[in-house]
């Protein structure tokens, strides 16, 4: 199983959701973090004062699949749902996973994160 | 006595003792999240401790007596005074409450020039220590009977321009040069956490102000709508010229900008709310946000000194532009108390009484700032140590947290 | 003058001002997070603008003079009031102050139907103009001298049905449909960013209000206690009345339903405070919110349009049925300054006239609010660009965070 | 009819009135974050139930008649009541509208103790009845023409120790051990889980406390100037004593504190503000915080009790050390309408009257308490499932969350 | 090492971490997200309008023990405590680690996650 | 590649951010989470109360680094910014990837985690 962790603008959070339940995965997991890369922020004003935002508000995704086949598709469909071509569009990250448990059933392994009704 | 005046003043000092908590919000809302309790508290805690000092001797040092300076200590602890006892056409407590409310906000305004670094212990004595040595006498010498600057020398001040905002906003300055910037202060990000706050918080204040200007007439009259409409409109000039500098400036206007621009207009328009007619009160709105605009954003990256909140580039600037646009646009035909005319009929006298006794306001400002300091500094540092600037104020000050819970998990 | 009196209105007009920051709040805390500050401010920004336009012209046009339809430009500036000069039994310039919230509140409330996509330059201008075409004029033919609804038609608007809530309903909900709907409106999860502040919010309002309808009397009087009771008692029924449908339709009675039915009972309540006996007012507000629950939940859906915060939804239908409910229960034993009973007593007069006041008021608003729309569309377009949207209208429009830092770190 | 003293009146109700709202975020920002709404909706929804209440039969219950224990029903739906009608100096329906904003408060004051468990459908109609079978008779036996407290047994409570806060305070308690304590009570982490809203509300209430306890004098007259400062001192003096408690117990005095001194000194001066002189107020508000925090600190813990945020532990206490305090110090050269003077003046009479009126006020809120919460109990649980408890009441009552992007997404 | 990531229902969130101090494991980091899965959100209903909310928030413990043996007790403990046997459970995520660095000793392995007192 | 995460004390944020920024990791993502360990919380009294709080607020930061050589020197930077000897310190995680991808250009593997200018 892979797992996959993307971090992309805040305002492709609908979208990266759309386009992965658009392909049947379903699972995910959303957190909101702050992040700084190549994109080094903006200055913003405050009363006449200039002040210095460098950490940027950004949208992690986490989302476990069952076969590197299948994290492809993912990322290909992230990678377009979350493109503009400006800098900080954001970064993808792929793991490869031990194990996973689904609490509810006590499955394990790729049948965890398949869902019914999900063709392979 | 009479019960509309009454009921009309009652009412006005409870308008004014709300502006306190809006003042917390104000400021709470500016800083950054981990000193948002503690930049709170330092209004918060002055509701009680400067009522506390009002009624055991504050108003009697002010308003006891026909002393030049000061007043004297016969009314202490508001025994002499009656039910039945009245100034002017209200019974005196009235008048004793209405005044108290002005202590409580004056001191306030203060912490905003030191937020994010003072010890709480340090601010306490602090304050307790400037309203004997600098809110009292001022209190009197402007407002009192004999008093230096009303009755000696004829100077005006409506609403409290010298006795609350430039001593405030002075003493805030000082105070913030002697303790030294916050850590980090320019080179970091430094954020304004709850915006949202800093709008209720300029609301209740200008809701407030209502009764801070308007209840300065001390009657329920044309005197008091006058001050009400000047009031208000000094404060929409100055929030509508913050807003266009912000759009030339930066192509938006900001919602701090806004509720900036309102409190400078209202700062701007007290020391005269109820001598200038109400054209003037445009002029006097529309001009105190430039000015202070260039204060905050040029004149204090300058000289690099951290106004923490501007205590002093809106109150002290505000106030003193206030001042002297009193000694330029006042007239006995609004207010038949004047002793002049200001200088657009001609008359330079109320002018030159005016800077002058701006100029006095300073000078007590920073000296009784000075010896207060000094004084507590012999008892405890006035500034945290460098890991509880780090921490924050809240838990180190107040061992609290704002909003312990925000990350989601309760 | 009488100075109870005096001291009243003054303070009411206080109570009324406060009324514009408590919609920011209700308004605010309805949305979501990204578009906070913008709601606010759309809101906010108006007590600066037309507090200033009042000022300069705004009174002078709608109180000035005896026309049918406008005032005239006599009293520009408000040169030629005096201290002195009194209008009933308080000076004329507790007038001026009073009416100058009402003037803030009511553009203030168009805002919650465009929340979400309308850029803040044209609002800027379009409520600056609509000031001008609709509500000016509006407020001189309802309580103006010689004004077309109230001494022609002898319609009557206590204080503020057809003027404050069907105007602005009205003009929102055309707005709303020049706008066209939020991006993804209906697609996409929508939320309530912050019940607490809706809570706020919906209190200042109804605190507030009590100065609106009670000041309305324009006396300290038994008219004005009258009112309000018949305010309060509205606003009571009206919460209990959306709670109970809160619990028939989802089990559950919601904050958010409460406080909205408590607006929408003071909405209802609004042009008959003082004409309609008290126990007519718990059925004025029991019924208001069945009326506007279904508006908002069938209608609204059915027709699609995306009237944001429920603008046209609350004070639209809710001033209509206010209007019409004054029509039916006025009643010259509450106040004998009426010219005709209402419905139940077996007159059809006051209905009538009610009635048609109520379309007036509604073509006006139309009309009125296409003239302004078309006017700023010359110069800017009235929505935002999808990409701003979609970023929020903080950012895109005031360059700034609500919160910048509640993911915790700072 | 004095316009001064119902300008005074009808503003004061609103101050009043404004207190709930205020009650609300107190109380909301001391609760866990998921029952924030169910707290706040607790004391706001009384706004909506007991106006509703008291303009149907509460008023005539409490104040129609001469009855020793009740009113009576004679002006059911005040029906009976025109506007020129007078109480003393002011229109009757300014009376009673001052008098519903005590009823709205009162009950909102026992919620605090039920905070976190409490099904809202048992609330509500346990809310009601208790508004019957508790409330309306004291207040009648208080204020009440032929009063078993007021005119049988002169004692005395000037703006409401027995009738708002003993009652609410006890009855609390009761309620709150006939619930069980919260889920995890004692061995879970518990936080305050927004310390600006605490700070608001305490700011609210100390602010509308102005109303409640100077518009006790019923006219805007020395009295109601001598209240207001006795009022401020108490609050004063309660809020530094906490704050020292604090430091001497912690080493760093809390906002948390803070807020909640002030608020004991408002509590604990409410039923002598208008008898005491204003010295003594500096004695009862600075003995009150020590009294307090050793309830809430040892006699809670000892015990075992989950008076959840200390309704009983502030308002029950704090009332019963007020009640007793005026007859300490309370003294005819304040307030001629007593009957006796207080101890220290040599006279037992009036403190034995405090006593005996206050062990019979804390029974009638025990049995009525029992009584209430018995019938509610005959149709639904008093508390809520433990499911729903550990989801959190904003969800199980009201399905809502108070802020539910604040994980940042939105 | 092992890395174990659970998502599970907010209201698990103190027996979770109870079930986790029973059994000696004291470390751990939780922090708030926000997912979706087989359990598909609610509708609410805001002044009479359907409000769809298909994000739902979702506690996520990240623990780090020292080796299989004890990542196996770990997931068994958190299954056991946040089982309801209802959609949106949630799911356990394991992971192999490359290192683990305590700052403050700058002990480095399972040494690192080991606490004193705690039986291997 | 490797990724980092460190867990440190809220405190310290600034000064990790500048110890990453100065030896040129430019990409890092930050988080806030609650975490307990070896450090056990402390007491807070609220109106006399005691209230026990065992979680204490920490900040996450996430660094994907191009080789193990990098990682250590990441490690290190981290390890001497967040240092201060006492407990709660934090921990630091080491991972291996399995792939990056940098949404704006499609980079994959080491390219995509390396900023122009920046010396391998
Ligand atoms: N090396 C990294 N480690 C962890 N997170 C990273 C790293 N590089 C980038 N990120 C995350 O990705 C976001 C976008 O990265 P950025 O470099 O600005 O975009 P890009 O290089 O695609 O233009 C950053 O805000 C940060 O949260
Ligand atoms: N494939 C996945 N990848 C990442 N997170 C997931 C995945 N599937 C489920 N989750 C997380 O687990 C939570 C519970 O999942 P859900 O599918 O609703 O439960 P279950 O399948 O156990 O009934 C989701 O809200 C989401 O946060
Ligand atoms: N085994 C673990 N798994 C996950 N996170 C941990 C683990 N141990 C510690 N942490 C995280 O690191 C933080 C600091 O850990 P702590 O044990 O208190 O410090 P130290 O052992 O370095 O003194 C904790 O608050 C927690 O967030």
């Amino acid at each position: 199983m892979v797992k996959i962790d993307a971090i992309v603008n805040m305002e492709k959070m609908e979208d990266v959701k759309d386009a992965l339940q658009a392909m049947e995965v379903h699972g995910m997991t959303i957190s909101q973090v702050m992040g700084c890369g190549a994109q080094m922020g903006y200055t913003q004003t405050v009363r006449g004062s200039k002040v210095d935002v460098n950490l940027l508000p950004k949208v992690k995704f986490e989302v476990v699949v069952s076969s590197i086949k299948w994290a492809e598709k993912t990322v290909e469909a992230i990678r377009n749902a979350a493109y503009t071509g400006n800098k900080g569009d954001g970064k993808i990250f792929v793991y490869e996973l031990m194990d996973v448990i689904r609490i509810r059933t006590n499955e394990r392994g790729p049948k965890a994160v398949w869902e019914e009704g999900q063709k392979e | 006595m009479n019960t509309g005046d009454t009921a009309f003043i009652i009412l006005c000092a409870a308008f004014v003792f709300f502006m306190t908590p809006g003042l917390a919000f104000f400021y709470g809302g500016l800083v950054r999240r981990k000193n948002v309790l503690n930049t709170m508290m330092s209004s918060f805690f002055i509701m009680g401790l400067s009522s506390a000092m009002w009624m055991l001797f504050g108003y009697s040092l002010s308003f006891s007596g026909n002393g030049t300076i000061i007043g004297n200590l016969k009314q202490i602890g508001l025994c002499a005074i009656g039910q039945g006892d009245l100034s002017g056409t209200i019974p005196t407590l009235v008048f004793v409450a209405f005044q108290m409310m002005f202590a409580i906000i004056t001191p306030a305004l203060i912490t905003g020039s030191v937020a994010g670094r003072m010890k709480f212990k340090a601010l306490f004595w602090f304050i307790a220590l400037w309203l004997m040595v600098v809110y009292y006498p001022l209190a009197h010498m402007v407002w009192g009977q004999g008093g230096l600057l009303g009755e000696v020398m004829h100077s005006v001040d409506f609403a409290g321009g010298n006795v609350v905002h430039i001593s405030s906003g002075v003493s805030g300055l000082v105070l913030s040069l002697m303790l030294g910037s916050r850590r980090g202060y320019k080179e970091q990000t430094y954020r304004t956490h709850n915006i949202p706050f800093v709008l209720l918080g300029a609301s209740i204040l200008w809701f407030g102000w209502f009764g801070f200007n308007a209840g300065s007439a001390l009657a329920a009259d044309g005197l008091a709508a006058h001050a009400f409409m000047t009031t208000n409109t000094s404060a929409a000039f100055a929030m509508l010229s913050w807003m266009l500098i912000d759009v030339l400036k930066e192509g938006k206007p900001t919602v701090v900008g806004a509720c900036t621009g309102g409190v400078l207009g209202l700062v701007a328009i007290t020391p005269g709310a109820g001598f200038v007619p109400i054209w003037s009160a445009i002029f006097i709105g529309a001009v105190v946000s430039p000015i202070c605009y260039f204060m905050m954003s040029v004149v204090k990256n300058k000289f690099g000194y951290d106004d923490a909140l501007d205590a002093f580039g809106c109150h002290g600037i505000g106030g003193v532009w206030g001042g002297i646009a009193t000694g330029i646009f006042a007239s006995q035909s609004v207010n038949d108390s004047l002793y002049w005319n200001g200088l657009i009929y001609g008359d330079w006298h109320l002018f030159g009484a005016q800077v002058l006794s701006i100029l006095i306001t300073i000078v007590i400002a920073i000296v009784g700032t000075l010896l207060c300091a000094s004084i507590v500094k012999l008892f405890t540092p006035l500034r945290v140590e460098e890991s509880e600037e780090r921490v924050g104020l809240d838990k180190s000050q107040h061992g609290e947290e704002a909003y312990p819970t925000f990350n989601g998990l309760d």
